[in-house]
């Protein structure tokens, strides 16, 4: 097993004329949390969407546990265990909170379409253990309170929170937040920050793109700033905290 | 009278295609106006249609309107009518959804296709040329000067879009809010009165176009269904909401189903014509010249 | 959870054996089992539209696959009514993988195209292909189908025998929608992004319930034919899908139960009005058939400008009174937002 | 609100006891079912239901049937054949009936004549195909007024062979009322040495058949034979005149309504087609058998709808006067009315019927006249 749980080699992406992420290279050792910063526009978002299959990349390789994991698409990756969260809430607002948890457990769990339709939930066991296991997770994010509620009717914050539950579901060894405190308030964020430790000392190994500083100071290991694609600074986040390119790029010349 | 050989036959076909062709390009205008001030297909742009050819030939032949005259009425009526379809039908709408909408306009299809059948009978109803109705030549295929007619007009609609939509304030909002209706709004363009206008000019071109091949086709109740689902196909494959496109897709289509009855089948002329619309969606789902992002804008 | 769901199915078939016992004329019985075919095909597609959220304006070529493949197997090749039927399926499993592929990689309007076009051809194909399917005259003398011996040729039976199929269909469809795969499903139809984020393969499970619901189709197409024993093109047409996309949005596309309320007020509306016009002419007034056309748009119309969630929901809102609207209410803004 | 609801149940109460207190036991009731609402065929149908009501009110003006009041129920099928066998259905298992008139189309005619059978009810079609009444041993309950597909294609082609046509070109329309058409017209051909060297079809809403028409023309057809219902019909001989085609244009019987010769203009002069007499009715001599029920009929159908008599009409006015007729001579019971109907020797618009157990039509091609196209109206050809 490598150290390196994720490492991104060269890659690249161009959108028509504009390069978005331009001969980037970075890693992602096992069982840390990892931010990526950078101003907006930087193209944070579209290294996630590259690493989970949203995009192809235009050149380069992305290495997941060694093994080349690039062009497959996002459901693949999601089976090698690379679970993501979305920067504008992705959840399933039609079903109830529980059921989108039980989504996550998809990759858990077996019954096809014919088996699916024979026998109706009450009668099937591997339905009673979704739904068991969906409940300790939504527990542990804290809203065991909320599973009958409609998905749709949750505050952003606890939307947030569900939707960390639902990755977690799938008990990935990568999980990539997208901007998780974006919309939440102080007190939330906090939480927020408080869950992604938990996260990281069950083993999982953890990125994450944010804007506040405070929570990425907070809890990461290892920051990495990016701006206009390119890799500019690495480091904890007390050597980055005084990194002249850092601070150029934020503050311009 | 012998036939002239591969390409008088030829031409002729290519003249049945563009005859039909235009009067599809016009309804997918129409139908392309509507999508774009509001992300809606609308399933009566085939009635407005049916509306224009059948009001035309009461005025014309029933009250003897001269037919500039009629023209102008009857445009004027068809577009009230679309007015009141958006007025009463549309805008009430609080929570659209794309099915919910489409529904929505079906219903009013089959309202103002059971109106027509009242108002105007079940019989097919027809109406003097424009001009002569005796066909001329041109390198041994025969054209009636009515195609003539259709081919102008056309014409002159798609130059005239063109310079609303490009020199009049009215229409440089139009398309605004056709780009981002959020951005149009807070631009402080009244974005709900766009989209009773696009009703307005959609039904118009409808009218004009039911208008102008009442003479060749005549006119009954029932006609607007196919004509819709001949428009939609039209303007899909030129790209939803791609004005150019449709008119480009709508000659297309018509000249290769003239051919294709022409040369192949006439059993199958209707589905010739599909089956090339089915190959475009697959092959670039956007159609032929609509761009990819916007196909995937649009959910049920 | 879902529970309900299993109760209103006993409800169902418990009121589907006493109906006969109701209603003995048999005519009504008649109009039922045509309601049956309806009912049948709007739940496989509720399933495609209402749970995975994926439009088809092409299910009447379905059922007319179903319906001319027991008509052709049984009347020109001598073949029994129930492997008639499965060849139905199986051909019908085929086609649809055949336009479903490509098809379901389109999205929305797109979608929708392409499926009316298909579906537009194969009726082109049903009147043109005149060796085959006899052309707009159609296939008569379909022998009807027996069920452990017993011929099936009376409306009393063939009423119970197409509800029961009717009844497993919704039981199929009910499992499904409360099991994992249709947990994956929905969850394509709320965000087809985060469905594959956790790991469901979209296009296959968009294919899966492309076929199923066809499936579904194909067998009503199969039980018309043995009910009417003659079929032509006419039923199968474009005006065909577009009602039973019309029964799904009106019964409410979310629900399984709203196909099968859609499908029977729709199926029941022409009755409806004919009995308006008997009625109106009895009392002596003036009345024309042809404002039923009217109607029937005006009806449709209503429906969706003032019960939008379909009868199922909207009639469940009025029922629940004000303060079940208010809770409605607050959902439906915070889900906007 | 709560009070017009309630005025409105009330009211649909009042309307369904009211159609039920209608019933009366001495009362003949006799179905109709025609397409009044449909796409392609209210054409057929209006005129269908306009006549048979018009019989109805004639009948009891009169005083009825031997006393026994006249009520006919009618329903439309819209052209639907779902419909057409509910409305047997309905015809039979609620108004109990004891014949049925209808319907209008021949897919429709197909579709519900196993109910007609299975009620043991007598059921007459106005519609066109053969396939209806074929083989009669089979089709013990059902009868059809309209002439006989055959016997047009008989009568089409006997023209052409008088005229030393021997190669034609057909069109025709993918309806049932087409497709019945062009299947005889390609089966008879060979018994008169005719020569099909073209085979075109066009959809019901198709508006344009200059493709076709080419075709035809370029296979060296001297006549053509178009074969559907309207509108195509006064398309196929704008176009024709548009592609200055010079040969002979023959249609079918279902040309039958002026309107249609009146829409194709001049396009239309000369047109050749196989028509019941109805048509031309004031070109016939007088001692016509048929003349003056035919001007009968036709005066009193253009006084009370104001608009022209066409053979569709007739075929319902044929069908509805077999079951007065029989209802006047055995009573209402289904089994005589239908033995009754099997030997009737009837004057109709269609002709002069003669049923026997072998036909259920009763018409030969002496039933049609061919007729021509003169000054936008239709008169009888002489030949």
């Amino acid at each position: 097993m490598s150290k390196n749980h994720l490492e991104l080699i060269n890659l690249r992406k161009v959108f028509g004329g504009v390069v978005a992420v331009d001969d980037l290279n970075l890693s992602v050792r096992r069982g840390t949390i990892t931010s990526i910063i950078g101003p907006n526009g930087a193209g944070k978002t579209t290294i996630f969407n590259l690493i989970t299959g949203y995009l192809k990349p235009s050149g380069g390789i992305i290495k997941y546990d060694g093994r080349a994991v690039n062009g497959k698409k996002p459901y693949r990756v999601a089976a090698l265990g690379i679970a993501r969260t979305f920067q504008n809430v992705q959840i399933f607002s039609d079903m109830t909170v529980l059921e989108n948890v039980m989504v996550g457990r998809h990759l858990r769990s077996h019954s096809g379409l014919l088996r699916s339709s024979l026998l109706p939930p009450f009668f099937r066991k591997e339905e009673k253990k979704i739904s068991c296991d969906a409940e300790k997770w939504l527990s542990f994010v804290g809203m065991a309170e909320e599973a009958g509620r409609s998905a749709g009717s949750l505050p952003l914050g606890s939307q947030r929170m569900l939707e960390t539950a639902r990755a977690l579901a799938m008990e990935p060894n990568l999980l990539l937040f997208d901007e998780p405190a974006s919309g939440l308030n102080a007190r939330e964020t906090v939480a927020m920050g408080e869950l992604i430790s938990k996260i990281k000392e069950m083993g999982i190994t953890v990125v994450l793109v944010e804007h506040d500083m405070e929570l990425v100071m907070d809890i990461s290991d290892t920051v990495s700033v990016i701006n206009f694609g390119k890799h500019i600074a690495r480091g904890t986040p007390a050597e980055v905290q005084v990194n002249p390119d850092v601070i150029t790029a934020y503050l311009g010349e | 009278m012998d036939s002239g050989g591969g390409f008088t036959d030829l031409l002729q076909f290519i003249f049945m295609g563009l005859q039909r062709g235009s009067i599809y390009a016009l309804v997918a205008m129409g139908f392309n106006i509507i999508y774009n001030a509001t992300g809606i297909i609308n399933f009566a742009q085939g009635e407005f249609v049916v509306l224009g050819g059948l009001m035309m030939v009461t005025l014309t032949m029933g009250f003897t309107f001269s037919i500039p005259f009629a023209f102008l009425i009857t445009v004027l009526f068809v577009m009230a009518v679309g007015i009141l379809m958006e007025r009463f039908t549309i805008n009430p709408v609080k929570n659209p959804t794309v099915l919910r909408l489409i529904i929505i306009t079906i219903a009013v299809s089959i309202i103002l296709e059971g109106s027509a059948m009242i108002l105007w009978g079940k019989e097919s109803h027809y109406m003097r040329h424009f001009s002569s109705d005796e066909t001329f030549e041109i390198l041994g295929a025969t054209i009636l000067p009515q195609t003539l007619w259709i081919i102008g007009i056309l014409i002159l609609i798609v130059i005239g879009f063109m310079l609303f939509f490009n020199f009049t304030m009215t229409g440089k909002c139009m398309r605004a809010c056709a780009i981002n209706r959020d951005a149009a709004r807070l631009m402080g363009i009244n974005d709900r009165k766009m989209v009773m206008l696009s009703f307005a000019l959609s039904a118009g071109i409808g009218a004009v176009a039911g208008i102008i091949i009442t003479p060749i086709i005549q006119m009954d109740f029932g006609r607007g269904t196919m004509l819709a689902i001949k428009g939609f196909g039209t303007a899909v494959v030129g790209g939803l909401g791609n004005s150019l496109g449709g008119l480009v897709a709508g000659i297309l289509l018509g000249v290769i189903e003239a051919l294709g009855a022409g040369y192949i089948s006439s059993h199958y002329m209707d589905a010739i014509a599909l089956l090339i619309l089915l190959i475009v969606l697959f092959i670039r789902p956007s159609g032929i010249f609509g761009s990819s992002e916007a196909s995937k804008l649009k959910e049920f | 959870m879902g529970r309900q769901d299993y109760i209103g199915l006993c409800v169902f078939f418990a009121v589907v054996l006493t109906i006969p016992f109701l209603i003995t004329n048999d005519y009504y019985i008649s109009v039922l089992v045509f309601a049956a075919f309806n009912c049948l095909a709007c739940i496989g597609l509720s399933l495609l539209l209402g749970y995975a959220g994926q439009i088809s304006i092409g299910h009447a070529a379905f059922v007319g696959v179903g319906a001319y493949a027991s008509g052709y197997l049984t009347v020109e090749m001598g073949w029994s009514p129930w492997m008639a039927m499965g060849a139905g399926v199986v051909l019908v499993v085929l086609i649809a993988l055949l336009i479903g592929v490509p098809a379901l990689r389109l999205k929305g309007h797109y979608l929708a195209m392409a499926t009316f076009g298909f579906g537009t051809i194969l009726y082109i194909v049903a009147v043109a292909a005149v060796d085959f399917t006899g052309g707009p005259a159609g296939l008569s003398d379909i022998p009807a189908i027996s069920l452990f011996g017993l011929v099936l040729d009376t409306d009393k039976r063939f009423f119970y025998f197409s509800w029961a199929i009717v009844g497993i269909g919704l039981y199929f469809g009910l499992n499904l929608i409360h099991s994992r795969v249709g947990r994956g499903l929905r969850a394509i139809h709320g965000s087809e992004d985060a469905a594959e984020s956790v790991g469901v393969d979209t296009p296959f499970y968009k294919i899966q319930i492309f076929v199923l619901s066809a499936v579904y189709s194909s067998i009503a197409g199969s039980l018309y034919a043995y009910y009417v024993n003659y079929i032509d093109p006419g039923p199968f047409s474009m005006m065909h899908s577009v009602l039973l996309l019309t029964m799904v949005a009106v019964g409410g596309m979310h629900k399984v139960w709203g196909a099968v309320i859609g499908a029977i007020l729709l199926s029941l509306l022409p009755e409806f009005l004919s009995f308006l016009t008997e009625s109106f002419q009895a009392v002596g007034l003036e009345y024309n058939e042809d404002y039923n056309t009217l109607i029937h748009g005006s009806i449709l119309l209503l429906i969706m400008l003032f019960l939008p969630e379909g009868l199922i929901d909207g009639l469940g809102r009025l029922a629940g009174g004000v303060g079940g609207m208010i809770n409605i209410k607050r959902h439906q803004d915070s889900a906007g937002t | 609100m709560k009070r017009r609801f309630l005025c409105a149940a009330v009211s649909v109460v009042v309307l369904l006891l009211a159609s039920n207190l209608y019933a009366e036991p001495k009362e003949y009731r006799v179905g109709a079912f025609f397409s009044v609402t449909g796409k392609f065929a209210s054409l057929l149908g209006e005129p269908e239901r306009n006549s048979v009501k018009m019989i109805e009110q004639q009948i009891n003006d009169a005083g009825g049937i031997n006393g026994h009041k006249l009520v006919l129920f009618v329903e439309d099928t819209q052209g639907d054949n779902t419909r057409a066998v509910n409305a047997v259905k309905k015809l039979v298992k609620k108004n109990k009936v004891c014949a049925i008139v209808g319907p209008s189309r021949s897919g429709s005619s197909m579709a519900a004549l196993k109910e007609a059978q299975k009620a043991e009810i007598p059921m007459i079609s106005c519609a066109a195909s053969e396939k209806i009444v074929m083989p009669a041993a089979e089709r013990k309950w059902i009868f059809k007024t309209p002439q006989k597909d055959s016997d047009a294609v008989r009568r089409i082609y006997d023209h052409m062979t008088k005229n030393g046509i021997k190669d034609i070109g057909i069109i025709s329309g993918t309806t049932g009322f087409g497709n019945a058409g062009r299947n005889q017209l390609k089966l008879i051909a060979g018994e008169y040495g005719i020569k099909i060297v073209a085979d075109e079809t066009y959809g019901p809403s198709d508006t344009d058949m200059t493709a076709q028409l080419v075709k035809i023309r370029n296979a060296g057809a001297k006549a053509v034979v178009n074969w559907s219902i309207v509108p195509a019909q006064s398309i196929v001989p704008k176009n024709m005149r548009q592609l200055k085609m010079t040969i002979q244009l023959y249609q079918s019987h279902g040309f039958g309504n002026v309107k249609y010769a009146k829409a194709a203009g001049v396009a239309a002069e000369g047109i050749i087609f196989p028509a019941g007499r109805l048509l031309a009715v004031n070109t016939l001599s007088d001692d016509n058998p048929q003349k003056a029920l035919l001007l009968d009929y036709k005066t009193k159908y253009e006084a009370k709808y104001n608009e022209t008599a066409s053979t569709f009409g007739g075929h319902a006015y044929d069908a509805i006067w077999l079951v007065i007729n029989a209802l006047k001579e055995v009573g209402d019971d289904p089994a005589k009315i239908r033995d009754h109907i099997e030997k009737a020797r009837f004057v109709g618009t269609g002709g002069i019927f003669q049923f026997s157990a072998e036909d259920h039509n009763g018409l030969d091609k002496t039933a049609f006249e061919m007729i021509t196209v003169k000054n936008g109206e239709f008169v009888v050809l002489e030949d």
